[in-house]
Formats: C-alpha cells, sequence, structure tokens
C-alpha cells in the first residue's frame, strides 16, 4: 500500500506535466492562451506540497524521517552471471525532499504569477507557461527520484526545458546560440555523471541510492579506492555542468539571453541548485580526495565569478555572476564537509536570487527593456516597492545578520575554516581564504549595484544613441511587441513607474522569506535553525581510506566516538534525538559519526562558528563601506581606478576570457577534426573503393598498349600480306574473308575426296 | 502465419502486375492495403507470442526447433547427391524474441514506406511491384531460420534495392546503386562459401544428415569432429567468423564498409531512405546475432574488443563526419552510421544488458531514422535542397514542422523520455559493465556530446535565428501584418499535410511511449537475449572443446 | 533395328558431323558477324562431341579433359571476338562483315 | 530404364540440337538464332551426358549458356539499336555454301558408316568422370589447366580493352 505522501507527491509531479500538455496543444483556443491553467495547476501543486510540508517537517520532526515507493520498471528476467535483474523507479520523501518541494512549487508559482504580467502581450505567451511546466515537472523528478537512472533523466529533461526556455526568443541569433551553448555544456557534464552513474551500476547492478549506499557501506565495491574517489567526482562533474561550477560556467551567464522570469525560476533558484541538491544527496559516498577536489572547485568558482561580478554592466550578468559564485558556495560547503550548511544556503539562496532577479526584471521591465547599470539611477522614488525587496535581498545575499543568507554563508564559512583545521592547513587555508574573499567582493558588487541602480540621479540621458541593440545581453523582450514604445523615452523618467501588484507581491513574498525569523529563532545562529537540524549530516559510508589521519583524528574524534550510541545503523537519528535532549548548545553540537574524520569536521566547525561571525561580518562592512566609498562618496573614482589597473580590469570585465579560450581550443578543434575526417572519409576511404576499379583500368590500359604494338603489328602485317598477295591474285580478292572460307572448303572436300578415292583402293 | 506476413506483398505485387500501369491510384491503394495487412498480422502475431520462450537455439536433447514459435517447417528442396549425400533445404521459418521485435519494425516500417511512396509518378508500376518485392524479402529474412532460405531472401532483397535506387534516385543514382550492389554483393559471396562449409560440418541431430537449420547450427554439440568447421579447427571457424562478420558488417555498415550508405541515401527517394535506414542496416547487426555470434562463440568472444573498438569508431567517426556535413540528409545518414555504432558497442559487450540495449537501439533507430529521413524529405520536396544553410528561422513560420523535427532530432540525439536514450543508455551500461568493453565505453561516451553537437548545430542553423540571406524561400507579409513564407513552385501546403502527419506522427508516438515505458518491446527480448548471452558465454563452448 | 536402339558411336559421330557442317554453312553464308560467331560456337561443339565421344568409347580421360580446354578456348574466344564485333560496329557502323572489307587493296 | 527408352531420349535430344541447330544457321533473324543456340546448347550438353561427361555437361551448360550465349546476346542488344525494328542478317555465297554443306555432310557420315566398323574400347568410362577430371587437373593437364587461365585473363583483358577503344584512345590525348 503506497504511503499517502507518496501518492500525494505524485500528483504534485505529474500536475505541471499536466500543464505542459494541455499548454502544448491548446494555449491558442484557450482564453488568455491558458495562462490561467498554468497558473491553477501550480497552484494546486503548491498547496499539496505544503501539505506535504507541513506533515514531514511540523508533524513529525524527525531527522531520519523517510518513505519511500519504487516499482519495477524494466525487468531484464534471469540474466546470466547477474540473477534476475530489475531496473526500479522510485520516489522518496524525506526532510531535503519535502523541503525542496515546496521551495520549488513556490518559487514556480511566484514566477508564473509574475510571468502574466511581465509576458504579456509576448505572441508564444501560451507556449511559454508549457514551457514553465515541464521545467517545474523535470525539476520535481529531480527532487523526488530515489535512483541514479531516473535522476539522470530528469537531469536531461530539465537541460532540455532550459535550452527551449533560453531560446525562447528563438529568432535572435545570440539567444540561439546561448541555448544550444547551454545544453552542449550541460551534455559534457551529464558525461561524466553518467560515467559515474555506470562505475556504481557496474558494481552493483543497481541504480537505486539505499542499495548502491548500502553495497558500499558493506565493502562490496570490488574495484580500487581510486575507482570510488573517481566515481564521486564523475557524478559531480553532472554537478559542474547543472550548478555552473568552474570549468563549465560559460553557459550560465549567456543564458539571461532567457526572459527574467526564467532567469529567476531556472538559472538561479532551483535547477542550478539541483546540481548541489544531487551531490547532498551522493554526499555519502564521496570519498575524502573526492571532497577535497569538490572543495577546490567551488572555492575557486565562487572566487573567480565574484571577481568577474564587479566589472560587468549589464544588472542581468551581474546577478547571474553572483548566483555562480553562491554556487561555488554550497559546493565548496559540500566539499568541506559542511553539509547541512550547503543545503541551508541553497535554500535561502533560492529565496532571495529568485528576489533579487524578478526585481531586476521589475526594474527591466519599467525601464523598457534597458539592462545596463551604466544608465539607470535614482529609481528608489519611482519604484519603492522594488527598491525595498531587492535591498532586502541583496542584504541577504551579502549575509548581512538578520538575513537569511547570514546563517547559512557563515556556516559554510564555518565548515571551511574546520576543514582547513583539520585537513591540517597548508595549501587547505586557501578555501576558507578564497571563500572570505569572495564574501568581502559579494558586498562590495552588490552594494554597488544598489547603489548605481537605485540611488544618485537618473542617467538615461548619457545613454549614447547607438547603444540600443548591439550590447551582448540586451533583453529579447526588445524584439516584440513592446520595443515600439521601448526607446523613445530615454532622457526622461516620466516612463519609469512602479510595476502592477501581479509583479509586486512574489518580490514581496520572497524578501519576507529571505529574513532570518522564517528559519530560526536565533539570528546568529542557523545552526539551532530547524533546517539544519532536519537535515544533518548523513555519516559517510565511504571506509576511511587514510589510516594515519584517522589515527590523528582519534584525539578529537575518539572522543565524539565514545559518545556515539551502540546504534550505529542510524547514526542520524541517533544524533538527533542526542541533539534533542542536550539542547542545541551542548557541547559535541550535532550528529554523532562513526567516521572520525567527520566526526572532527562537525566538531570544528562549531569551533570555529563564532570565528566564522566575526570574520564575515568584517568582510562585509568592508565590502559594502568600499562600494559607499566608491559610489556613494565618491571617493574614488571607479574609472580612473579601471584605467589604473587596466589589465586586471580587462582581465575581470572579459570574464577571464574563458569563453575565448574554449573557442579557439575545443570548438575551432571539434571543427578543424570534423572537417578533416569528413574529407578523410570522402577521399580516403571512398577513395580506396574506387581506386580498386581505377587500378584495374589502369592494368587494362598497360596491357592494351602492349596490345597495341604487337597485335596491331601482326594487323598491319596481314594487311601488307593481303596487299601483296592481292597484287599477285586480284582477280579472286574479293577482301571477304568469308569468300576464302568458302574457297578453303572447295579445297578441303577436294583433298577429302582424294583421301577417300585412296581409301577404296 | 509467417508464411503469410511474408508473402503478402507478393501477392499483392502480383495483382499489381494485372493492374494497368496507368491506374496509378488503385496500384498505391493495393500496396497500401497489403502494407496494412501485414501490419495486421505482425501484430497478430505479436499477441500470439509467448515472450517466456526464449528461442536462439534447440534446447539439448529438446524439440528440434528450439523454443521457436510459429514454426513452419517443410522439406523445400532435396536432391540426392551421391557421394555427398542428400541435399537438404527446408522451408523453415519460425520466430524468437529477436526477429519478432525486427518483424513489427518491418510490418510498421512497411507501411509508413507505402504512405512516403504516394508522391512517386514515376513508373509507377514498376516501382511498387519492386517495393512489394523488397518487403517480402525483408520480412523473410528476419523469419527464416534455415541458412539457404536466409541467403535467398537475403540476396532478393538486393534487386530491388538497386533498382529502386537506380531507377527512381536521384542525379547521381547509378553510381551509387552500382556501389551498393557491389559491396552487398562482396559480402554475400562470402557468405555463401561459409554457408556450404558449415552445411558440411553440421548434422541434424534427428536426420543424421547435414543440414542448413540456424537452430540445428546453433548447438555447438550438432558439428561433427573433424569437419572443416567443426570444434577444434580453431583457424577455419577463426575466418568463417570474420568472413561472415564483414559480410553482415557491410550492412550494418560498419566503419571502414560504411561508404556505400551516404551515397545511396543521398541518391534515394525518400521512401527508400527510409526503408534502407530502418531496416536494411538492422538486418547486418540482425545476422550477427542470429547466425554469427552464435555459430562460433568462441570467436566471438575472442574478438569482443575488436568489436568493440569499431562499434566506438563508429561512432565517433559517424558524429564527426555528420558534423561537417552541409547535405541534410548525408548528415542524417551519417548520424545512422553513429548509432549502429551504438548497436555495435552493445553486441561487443557481450551481457544482457549491452545484448538488449543493442537490440532495443535497432529498434529505435528504425523509427527514429524513418521518422528523420520523412522530415529531411518534407523540407527537400517543399525547397528542392537539402543545404542547411540554405533556410533559417523555419520555426516561425512551420511551426509543426518544427516541433515535429525537434522530437525526432532530440530522439536522435538521446533525450531521455524519448526511446533513443534508453536504448544508448543499456548500451554503455552494459559496455561498461563489461570489462573487456570498459574502456571503449568510456570514449565512446563522447559520441553523447557530439551528437547534441551536430544535431542541435543544424536544427539552430535551420529552423531558428532568421531568415538567412540566401535562402531558399521568400518572406512575404500578408494584409493583417503577419508574415508567411513561400516555396518557388511549391503549391501544397506549407506546413504539414495530413498525409505527412499520417506517416509521422504514430512514429513520435511510438517513439515517446517506448521512451517512457519501454517493456512492450523489451519484454519481448529479454528471455532471448538472456538465452543468447548463455550460448555465447565461454562456459557454453567448454561443453564441446 | 538394332542399328538404331543400340546408340552407338556413329550416331554422335553423325550428330557432329551435321553440326559441324551447319556451323561452316553459318560461317560461310552469313553476313552478320554475330551469326558467324554463333557458327563457330557450333563447330566447337560439334567438335566437343567427336572428343567426347572417342574418349567414352576408348576409356581414356584425354577427350573429355581436351573437351574442357575447347570450352575455356570458346569462352575466351566469344569474349575478345564480341569485343572486336562491337568495335567494328563503332567504327562501321555495321556488324555486316561483307561491307567490312577495306583490308582489300 | 531400358535400351529403348533410352534411345528414344537420344533421339529427342539429338533432333532437338539438329533442328534448333539449322534453325540457328536458317533463320534470318539473330535474335531467334541466339534463342535457337540456347536449345542446341542444352541439347548438346544433354548428348554429353550420354558420353558419360556428366562434368562436361554441366560446364557446357553454365559457360555456353550463362555465359557465351548472354555475351552474343549483348553483342547482338549492342550492336543492333532495339528501337531498329528488323535485325536482319542477310547472305552471300548461299549457293557455293548450300553445295559444301551437302557435299560435307555427305562425305563425312559416307566414311563414317563405310571404314569398316568402329571398335569400342575394352574399358569404356562409366558413371561420373568428375572425380577423375580433378585428378586428371591436377596431375596431368596441371600444365594445360594453368596455360588455359592465363589464356582466359589476357582474352579478358583484351577484350575489356578492346571494347573500350576510343575510351583508351582518348585518354592517349
Amino acid at each position: 500500500m503506497m504511503h499517502s505522501l507518496i501518492q500525494l507527491s505524485i500528483i504534485v509531479l505529474l500536475l505541471p506535466l499536466l500543464s505542459f500538455v494541455v499548454l502544448i496543444f491548446f494555449n491558442r483556443r484557450l482564453p488568455r492562451m491558458g495562462d490561467f491553467v498554468g497558473v491553477g495547476l501550480l497552484g494546486t501543486a503548491f498547496a499539496i506540497s505544503c501539505s506535504i510540508f507541513w506533515t514531514v517537517i511540523v508533524q513529525h520532526y524527525d531527522p531520519a524521517f523517510r518513505v519511500a515507493w519504487d516499482f519495477t520498471w524494466l525487468d531484464f528476467g534471469n540474466v546470466p552471471g547477474v540473477g534476475p535483474l530489475v531496473v526500479k523507479m522510485g520516489i522518496v520523501i524525506d526532510n531535503l525532499t519535502a523541503i525542496m518541494l515546496a521551495m520549488v512549487t513556490l518559487i514556480s508559482l511566484l514566477v508564473h504569477l509574475y510571468s502574466t504580467g511581465y509576458m504579456a502581450g509576448d505572441k508564444n505567451y501560451g507556449r511559454f507557461f508549457a514551457y514553465l511546466g515541464i521545467f517545474t515537472f523535470s525539476m520535481l523528478g529531480i527532487v523526488l527520484s530515489d535512483n541514479l537512472f531516473s535522476i539522470y533523466m530528469f537531469w536531461e529533461l530539465v537541460g532540455l526545458s532550459s535550452y527551449l526556455l533560453i531560446g525562447f526568443y528563438f529568432e535572435k541569433d545570440s539567444a540561439a546560440d546561448a541555448q544550444k551553448k547551454a545544453f552542449l555544456t550541460n551534455r559534457v557534464g551529464d558525461i561524466g555523471m553518467w560515467l559515474g552513474i555506470l562505475i556504481l551500476y557496474s558494481q552493483f547492478h543497481t541504480f537505486g541510492y539505499q542499495e548502491i549506499f548500502q553495497n558500499i557501506a558493506a565493502g562490496k565495491f570490488t574495484l580500487s579506492n581510486g575507482w570510488l574517489t573517481a566515481a564521486g567526482i564523475l557524478l559531480f562533474f553532472g554537478c559542474v555542468g547543472k550548478s555552473a561550477q568552474f570549468p563549465l560556467h560559460v553557459w550560465l551567464p549567456d543564458a539571461m539571453e532567457g526572459p527574467t522570469p526564467v532567469s529567476a525560476l531556472i538559472h538561479a533558484a532551483t535547477m542550478v541548485a539541483a546540481g548541489v541538491y544531487f551531490v547532498g544527496r551522493i554526499f555519502v559516498i564521496l570519498t575524502p580526495d573526492a571532497l577535497h577536489y569538490i572543495a577546490f572547485i567551488g572555492a575557486v568558482t565562487a572566487f573567480m565569478s565574484a571577481t568577474i561580478a564587479i566589472t560587468q554592466h549589464d544588472i542581468k550578468r551581474v546577478l547571474a555572476y553572483s548566483t555562480v559564485s553562491q554556487l561555488g558556495y554550497m559546493v565548496m560547503g559540500l566539499g568541506v564537509g559542511a553539509y547541512s550548511a550547503a543545503l541551508f544556503h541553497l535554500l535561502t539562496h533560492a529565496f532571495f536570487k529568485a528576489c533579487l532577479f524578478l526585481g531586476s526584471g521589475a526594474i527591466i521591465h519599467a525601464m523598457h527593456h534597458e539592462q545596463d547599470m551604466r544608465w539607470m539611477g535614482g529609481l528608489r522614488k519611482n519604484m519603492p516597492w522594488t527598491f525595498a525587496t531587492f535591498s532586502i535581498a541583496t542584504l541577504a545575499l551579502a549575509g548581512l545578520p538578520l538575513t537569511s543568507g547570514f546563517m547559512s554563508k557563515d556556516a559554510i564559512l564555518a565548515g571551511a575554516l574546520a576543514f582547513a583545521n583539520v585537513e591540517g592547513g597548508g595549501i587547505f587555508y586557501l578555501i576558507p581564504v578564497l571563500g572570505f574573499g569572495s564574501a568581502m567582493m559579494t558586498a562590495f558588487y552588490m552594494g554597488r549595484q544598489v547603489w548605481l541602480v537605485f540611488f544618485g540621479e537618473s542617467r538615461t540621458h548619457l545613454k549614447p544613441a547607438d547603444e540600443h541593440h548591439d550590447e551582448h545581453g540586451h533583453d529579447a523582450h526588445a524584439s516584440h511587441g513592446h520595443d515600439d514604445h521601448g526607446h523613445d523615452e530615454h532622457g526622461a523618467h516620466h516612463g519609469v513607474h512602479e510595476v502592477g501588484w501581479v509583479m509586486r507581491a512574489p518580490l514581496v513574498i520572497l524578501a519576507t522569506l529571505s529574513t532570518f525569523f522564517v528559519f530560526s529563532t536565533d539570528p546568529l545562529d542557523g545552526a539551532k535553525g530547524w533546517f539544519m537540524h532536519l537535515v544533518p549530516t548523513p555519516s559517510t559510508v565511504v571506509k576511511s581510506a587514510e589510516a594515519p589521519k584517522a589515527a590523528a583524528l582519534a584525539v578529537t574524534g575518539g572522543r565524539l566516538l565514545a559518545e556515539a550510541s551502540t546504534d550505529t545503523a542510524h547514526p542520524a537519528v541517533v544524533a538527533g534525538h542526542a541533539e534533542a535532549v542536550h539542547g542545541a548548545a551542548a557541547e559535541g553540537h550535532g550528529p554523532v559519526f562513526t567516521d572520525p574524520r567527520q566526526a572532527e569536521l562537525a566538531h570544528e566547525a562549531h569551533a570555529n562558528h563564532y570565528t566564522a561571525i566575526y570574520l564575515s561580518s568584517g568582510m562585509l562592512v568592508l565590502g559594502i563601506g568600499l562600494a559607499l566609498i566608491v559610489y556613494a562618496f565618491k571617493m574614488i573614482d571607479p574609472a580612473r581606478t579601471a584605467e589604473a589597473i587596466r589589465p586586471l580590469y580587462l582581465y575581470s570585465f572579459n570574464k577571464w576570457y574563458w569563453d575565448e579560450i574554449y573557442d579557439a581550443t575545443l570548438i575551432k578543434g571539434s571543427m578543424l577534426l570534423s572537417r578533416s575526417l569528413a574529407w578523410f572519409d570522402s577521399n580516403v576511404v571512398d577513395g580506396i573503393v574506387n581506386g580498386v576499379g581505377t587500378v584495374y583500368r589502369k592494368i587494362a590500359f598497360a596491357n592494351g598498349s602492349f596490345d597495341k604494338y604487337v597485335v596491331d603489328g601482326l594487323v598491319n602485317f596481314t594487311a601488307f600480306f593481303v596487299q601483296t598477295s592481292g597484287a599477285v591474285m586480284r582477280k579472286i580478292q574479293t577482301g571477304k574473308v568469308q569468300t576464302y572460307l568458302v574457297m578453303v572448303m572447295v579445297a578441303v572436300l577436294g583433298y577429302f575426296a582424294v583421301y577417300l578415292i585412296q581409301l577404296m583402293k | 502465419m509467417l508464411s503469410l506476413i511474408v508473402f503478402l506483398p507478393i501477392i499483392a505485387g502480383l495483382i499489381i502486375l494485372a493492374v494497368p500501369a496507368s491506374q496509378k491510384q488503385i496500384i498505391r491503394i493495393v500496396s497500401l492495403l497489403a502494407a496494412v495487412a501485414q501490419g495486421v498480422v505482425a501484430v497478430l502475431i505479436w499477441r500470439q507470442y509467448d515472450p517466456t520462450m526464449a528461442g536462439i537455439v534447440a534446447a539439448p536433447g529438446g524439440s528440434p526447433v528450439g523454443s521457436f514459435q510459429l514454426i513452419e517447417r517443410l522439406p523445400w528442396i532435396s536432391l540426392d547427391l551421391g557421394s555427398f549425400g542428400p541435399l537438404t533445404i527446408e522451408y523453415f521459418l519460425g520466430v524468437d524474441g529477436i526477429s519478432i521485435t525486427m518483424v513489427l519494425l518491418t510490418a510498421l516500417i512497411s507501411i509508413i514506406g507505402v504512405l512516403s511512396s504516394w508522391t512517386i509518378q514515376k513508373q509507377v508500376k514498376g516501382y511498387f511491384i519492386l517495393f512489394n518485392l523488397l518487403s517480402t524479402a525483408m520480412m523473410g529474412c528476419f523469419v527464416a531460420l534455415d541458412f539457404f532460405l536466409f541467403y535467398v531472401f537475403w540476396e532478393l532483397m538486393l534487386l530491388p534495392m538497386y533498382f529502386l535506387i537506380g531507377i527512381w534516385g536521384g542525379p547521381n543514382r547509378e553510381y551509387a546503386a552500382i556501389k551498393f550492389f557491389l559491396y552487398t554483393l562482396f559480402g554475400s559471396v562470402f557468405m555463401l562459401l561459409v554457408m556450404i562449409g558449415l552445411y558440411f560440418s553440421v548434422i541434424d541431430p534427428l536426420t543424421g544428415n547435414h543440414t542448413f537449420s540456424l537452430v540445428a547450427m546453433a548447438s555447438q554439440e550438432n558439428y561433427v569432429p573433424g569437419s572443416i568447421l567443426g570444434p577444434g579447427s580453431a583457424m577455419w571457424r577463426t575466418i568463417a567468423f570474420v568472413v561472415l562478420f564483414v559480410g553482415f558488417a557491410i550492412k550494418v555498415p560498419m566503419f571502414p564498409f560504411h561508404t556505400w550508405l551516404p551515397d545511396a541515401h543521398v541518391e534515394a527517394p525518400t521512401p527508400i531512405s527510409v526503408i534502407l535506414a530502418g531496416v536494411l542496416l538492422k538486418l547486418g547487426t540482425y545476422g550477427m546475432m542470429r547466425i554469427n555470434f552464435p555459430l562460433f562463440p568462441e570467436v566471438f568472444q575472442a574478438g569482443l574488443y575488436t568489436i568493440g573498438v569499431f562499434g566506438a569508431i563508429n561512432i565517433i567517426y559517424g558524429a564527426f563526419c555528420a558534423l561537417a556535413q552541409q547535405d541534410l540528409k548525408k548528415m542524417v545518414a551519417y548520424s545512422s552510421i553513429s548509432h549502429m555504432g551504438y548497436v555495435l558497442l552493445g553486441l561487443a559487450a557481450g551481457n544482457s544488458e549491452g545484448m538488449l540495449g543493442a537490440l532495443y537501439q535497432m529498434f529505435n533507430h528504425g523509427t527514429i531514422t524513418a521518422m528523420l529521413f520523412l522530415l529531411v524529405g518534407v523540407i527537400y520536396d517543399r525547397a528542392h535542397t537539402r543545404a542547411i544553410d540554405k533556410f533559417g528561422g523555419l520555426a516561425s513560420y512551420m511551426p509543426v514542422y518544427a516541433a515535429v523535427v525537434a522530437i525526432a532530432w532530440f530522439a536522435s540525439l538521446g533525450l531521455p523520455g524519448l526511446s533513443g536514450f534508453i536504448s544508448e543508455a543499456f548500451v554503455f551500461v552494459g559496455a561498461f559493465s563489461a570489462p573487456t568493453t570498459r574502456p571503449i565505453a568510456m570514449v565512446s561516451v563522447l559520441g553523447i556530446v557530439f551528437g547534441a553537437a551536430y544535431l542541435l548545430w543544424s536544427l539552430q542553423r535551420m529552423f531558428l535565428g532568421k531568415r538567412k540571406p540566401d535562402a531558399v524561400y521568400d518572406i512575404e507579409t500578408d494584409a493583417h501584418g503577419h508574415e508567411h513564407i513561400h516555396f518557388h513552385d511549391w503549391t501544397g501546403k506549407l506546413d504539414l499535410d495530413a498525409r505527412e502527419l499520417t506517416m509521422l506522427v504514430p512514429l513520435a508516438i511510438i517513439i515517446i511511449a517506448l521512451g517512457i515505458y519501454p517493456m512492450p518491446v523489451m519484454g519481448l527480448l529479454t528471455a532471448s537475449i538472456n538465452k543468447l548471452v548463455t550460448v555465447l558465454a565461454p562456459v557454453a563452448m567448454s561443453a564441446v572443446n | 533395328m538394332e542399328m538404331f536402339t543400340a546408340i552407338g558411336l556413329n550416331h554422335f559421330l553423325t550428330i557432329s558431323a551435321i553440326l559441324f557442317s551447319l556451323g561452316m554453312y553459318a560461317v560461310m553464308t552469313r553476313k552478320n558477324a554475330i551469326v558467324i560467331l554463333m557458327g563457330v560456337e557450333l563447330i566447337m561443339n560439334a567438335a566437343n562431341i567427336n572428343f567426347l565421344t572417342f574418349s567414352k568409347y576408348n576409356g581414356g580421360m584425354e577427350g573429355v579433359m581436351i573437351s574442357l580446354f575447347v570450352i575455356v578456348l570458346a569462352a575466351a574466344e566469344a569474349a575478345v571476338a564480341l569485343a572486336i564485333v562491337i568495335n567494328i560496329f563503332k567504327t562501321f557502323k555495321t556488324v555486316d562483315v561483307s561491307s567490312v572489307d577495306t583490308m582489300k587493296e | 530404364m531400358n535400351q529403348l527408352t533410352l534411345s528414344i531420349i537420344f533421339y529427342l535430344f539429338a533432333a532437338v540440337t539438329v533442328v534448333s541447330a539449322a534453325f540457328v544457321v536458317f533463320s534470318k533473324n539473330v535474335i531467334y538464332s541466339a534463342f535457337a543456340l540456347l536449345f542446341t546448347l542444352f541439347g548438346v550438353a544433354a548428348l554429353y551426358v550420354f558420353l558419360s561427361a556428366d562434368f562436361i555437361a554441366i560446364t557446357q551448360l553454365v559457360v555456353y549458356v550463362g555465359g557465351i550465349l548472354v555475351l552474343l546476346l549483348f553483342g547482338v542488344m549492342f550492336t543492333n539499336t532495339i528501337m531498329q525494328t528488323d535485325i536482319k542478317t542477310d547472305v552471300m555465297h548461299v549457293v557455293p555454301g548450300t553445295i559444301l554443306l551437302i557435299l560435307m555432310i555427305a562425305g563425312m557420315l559416307y566414311t563414317f558408316y563405310t571404314t569398316g566398323d568402329w571398335m569400342p574400347g575394352e574399358a569404356q568410362l562409366q558413371g561420373s568422370v568428375v572425380q577423375r577430371i580433378g585428378i586428371e587437373t591436377m596431375s596431368r593437364y596441371m600444365l594445360p589447366f594453368e596455360m588455359a587461365s592465363v589464356v582466359l585473363l589476357v582474352a579478358l583483358l583484351g577484350a575489356a580493352f578492346l571494347a573500350r577503344y576510343d575510351k583508351a584512345h582518348k585518354n592517349e590525348h
């Protein structure tokens, strides 16, 4: 009997699909192109997932909560060498799933609402909602999947919907390029993920998370530990592609070619976070080496994109790079073992970043599709609501205390510090350093953005007249209906006015969700919040390969191990109860781990909590202060600074030249290879085939030339002979062979007669 | 039952023979009815089929026809060759999991092919007679269980194909037809030799005579020790395997024997391309699974790695060549080379997942590629060109066409939820699970990206963006300010018309349905595949040698 | 009667003689080069029959072998001759040998 | 199978052979002659069987019917465009030819039937000679066999060359 939650979640999963099917076929026939269908169905889905959320999170307040259901999808029969083999598809609901369900449906619903205002008048209005539907469906699929195969399927499906939505204005070549780039880049990541899945499958002949985890825990992984690390890293590659981690981050900024609500839903809140979610799912099989790799990738990504974001002019690109940077944070968090913190940041980030994007959408809408911050300014008077919500979200992103962002980010940074300490310093201190550095930069560029957009005086009139269309990343909105009244109003602000409620309400809701009290009673410690309690760090199933380290950890780790309950089957459960008893402030707070390394990390993270708070607040002050100094008090002229450090400026402005590098090496290279192979195919391989024929002709010809001299010689000789004899006996010389033949026969018969006569005698 | 499905088209061909050539419509309708009837019979067969019976090989000591189904077995030719003993050739039909899927595919593709032949105007009568002959030959190949019978059908297939390409093809058709003919003939000549060798090496356990029955050949204990291909004569068995493999590989087509395919496709008319890619290519891999591998399992085991490497070459090489093509049809042709590479890779895995993926990929590639070629034909009818760069922005003007194209293209690049993905996925699963082919699998996974690359790129160049300056159509704005395009000398419906939809929509539905729940087809396969794997497994040989 | 029922050497020789003469007649009288070729084939068949006949009633294999080679040669001859005929046709636009008399002076 | 039926069959084939041969020679239409020749060759093959040279009979069928006759037909097709309806062949030296024909037949038959009666050897060929042919080919007639193959090759190449003479000619300049 299916658990009622499962049934509900299936309904939630299928409602967006239904909306897609209905809209894709009938949007032209329905009134208002059927947007109410999308909104209505999503509303229902959200309501149901709220009930799930309530049941799971509020009613059973249990870190170990888990219900699962699966069915046989493929039956391979009795496979030789393996025995009966089936591929199962299934759904698992635990705390994380429930939270993600609520989050995804909520943001999707808000974006649907918002789009009814933002996309109004588009000629493909209905199709837009259809695409949102298929996206939501596949995203929910990722969230609910209980096995690697189905998550891979939905993984690619979100790739598809992202492809469709980025290229929503496919008439624009830039959009078409961007969608292709996004899909292909993601595919590169997916290859890695797929190989990782294959490694695990080839060992256990199953795709299910639980089976795989139990098998590894039981030490059934026969290949070397290196393979397990490889599997982890390869699976992480999927996340690298989807969550736009370095070096596959290049697609996300270009993805801003899509309509802004899409950027908010897919490229900020949900899809790009799926990578982090997935790594969280497989967290337990990641070996320490794999985790190091992940941590470094995350840190580098966070830092790099932060530096890029500083110099961008396009309001959406700044947000895009900050998204990449924040995703880098989450990945780093996972890498350093701060599992709960990373997923917590995933949740908070989803809300405030969606708020930021929708806000920027509102601004763009109001500014008639002006996206360049250099020509904005002074909007706070015209758009108070947008201003308020946008600034709250900004502060959350920058990590100001009392915001949600503060708690999660701080937890991650604490984890990073702990990690560095546990790993024994050295190179590993790079990670927290990069983390704090990008925290500072985040504060700076967000401050810069808010100031440029909302404060000061309007700079629309400064915009050079010729920059209407040629700006990269100009919202494709310009390419349809709205355009006609778009650009004739530069230089005056009477065109700019607050957006309608249908677009304002989502902003307000999201801004509210960006504050601390939603998540925790203590504004300073997210760890005391319900999230980090309900989504505890699971204990790894990998046997710690490095014995000496384990010994080294025994000093502190051993003490924690001593506290561990005898029941090691569900360490997290035990931890949950233990925590409930001791209270959050108790020493050794956090789950109890069987693995000394994890135990050490958890301990250290708690220990470093306040250090992290001080450092990050310092960074925040530094960043925002710098922003104010530069843009508010005008003490430093950004232009001249840029001139002073021109190379650095250009390096950052051109996004570290990654696009150029890839274009020059990979793209050009593969095109060259393909052309040369095609040439090889048509000239060499096929040439050999035709060559056989040619060779035969050559032989025949050579032989022919031989014939020419010998045979023709004979012929000529015959001719000569005939001629001379003809001169003699021209009378009987008719030149007809048959005549000669007749004569010959006459002669023969003559001889024959003579012979017969001889015979008679 | 099987005879019916095999010879229905021939009967239709005879009827058409009686119809005066001027009655084009009647001729078309007759062939359509035949194809539909064939489809109905195929479905009946499918209903009767019991997926739990494995087939492949006669159970030792069990029934001589193994667990094949719908058996039809009659002595066909039996001569007394004196010193050579009696020559017995049987009319021996039967299906197991491997063949029934192909039978279903063939029936489906034949219907599609007849429908898409509607536009053929030149010598309709001759065309449809040849077409029906071809469809009989294909169906026969898939159900024949007597090697000689198989060979007859196999050869019978060449002739109509040759004429269909050579007469109804494009400008360079003679070259393409000859090339196709010579290549395949080259392959089948070797097959003949091996066939005779096998005949003299195999004894039917019941009659004690030499036999052509594939069922008898498939079980190693029927081989006469000391005979030319019997156990022990490793060298000859290897040679026979290689020769046979080449014969089938030409049909697949496997690098480096693939160059006939692009030419043949580019020159062939649309329905023939559909048949060619949809069914004929499958005959190569089907032959491998039915004849080549089970008859020489130990050689197969030894050759796994090589086969896998060739599969990988097909995948990557085909994808790269496709990336460079300017002619849309040529690109699709190379794409099917690449996709057949997956089949080879799956076979090389030698385990159930891989083989299952391979066979499923054969089925899906049949439907998907048929769709691709139909779509190419659609645009070619309108624009009279296939140059990818001569379009641009079509999606705005032919939305339905663009949508269907998107389905086909994404199915072909292996998007989850469409059937192509599952087969490719399990090919990789199998290839990776087998230690032999693991490195190959790692390399050929790259095919996923390059496949996506050329498909998406062509999609963008033809459908997205704006009309290219040198496009083959003009944009006109009507009274309401809506933009329309029109192709020169194309009077029909701009977007897909009813006939084209009746061809494409069922295919699309099949592709999507099998992408979501593959069991309807996979369920037919599993028993046979598992049996096949056990037959091929090295242990099976140790019993004989 | 016995002379007719018991198939003997003479029967075959008779047939071969008739074939030979007919072939020779064709060669002599026909103008169409191809028919001439056919005549030649007839002659060769006649020869073959003789060989085989004698070889049968003599119990030796020589005749059989030689007739084999004769057939081989016949094939070669036919190929070359036809090539020549085709060339003649290309050159003179006819296969009428009577009109091909450029060898005359 | 008794003497009588055997001989009946023999006369049947003999008749076929001779009659169709005559048709070959006397028909005015080249196509007809070609097809008549087909029957002649069949008949001759049958006679070979009577001479217990089954292998030769098969070869006869394969080479003549399969090869030469087809060649001849091709020749006809090539040298007479299908459009041109009368594929006739006209004649010369009819009178001397006919006389010679009669004389030849008469003379030879006379010789056969008068010059004593032929003594069949004590050992006659019996049954199939396939095996013995194989042995002979590989032992005694090795050289002629090889030479035959060479001859065939050369003839083939020569024919190929001749048939496309003008092409080769063009290639020269």
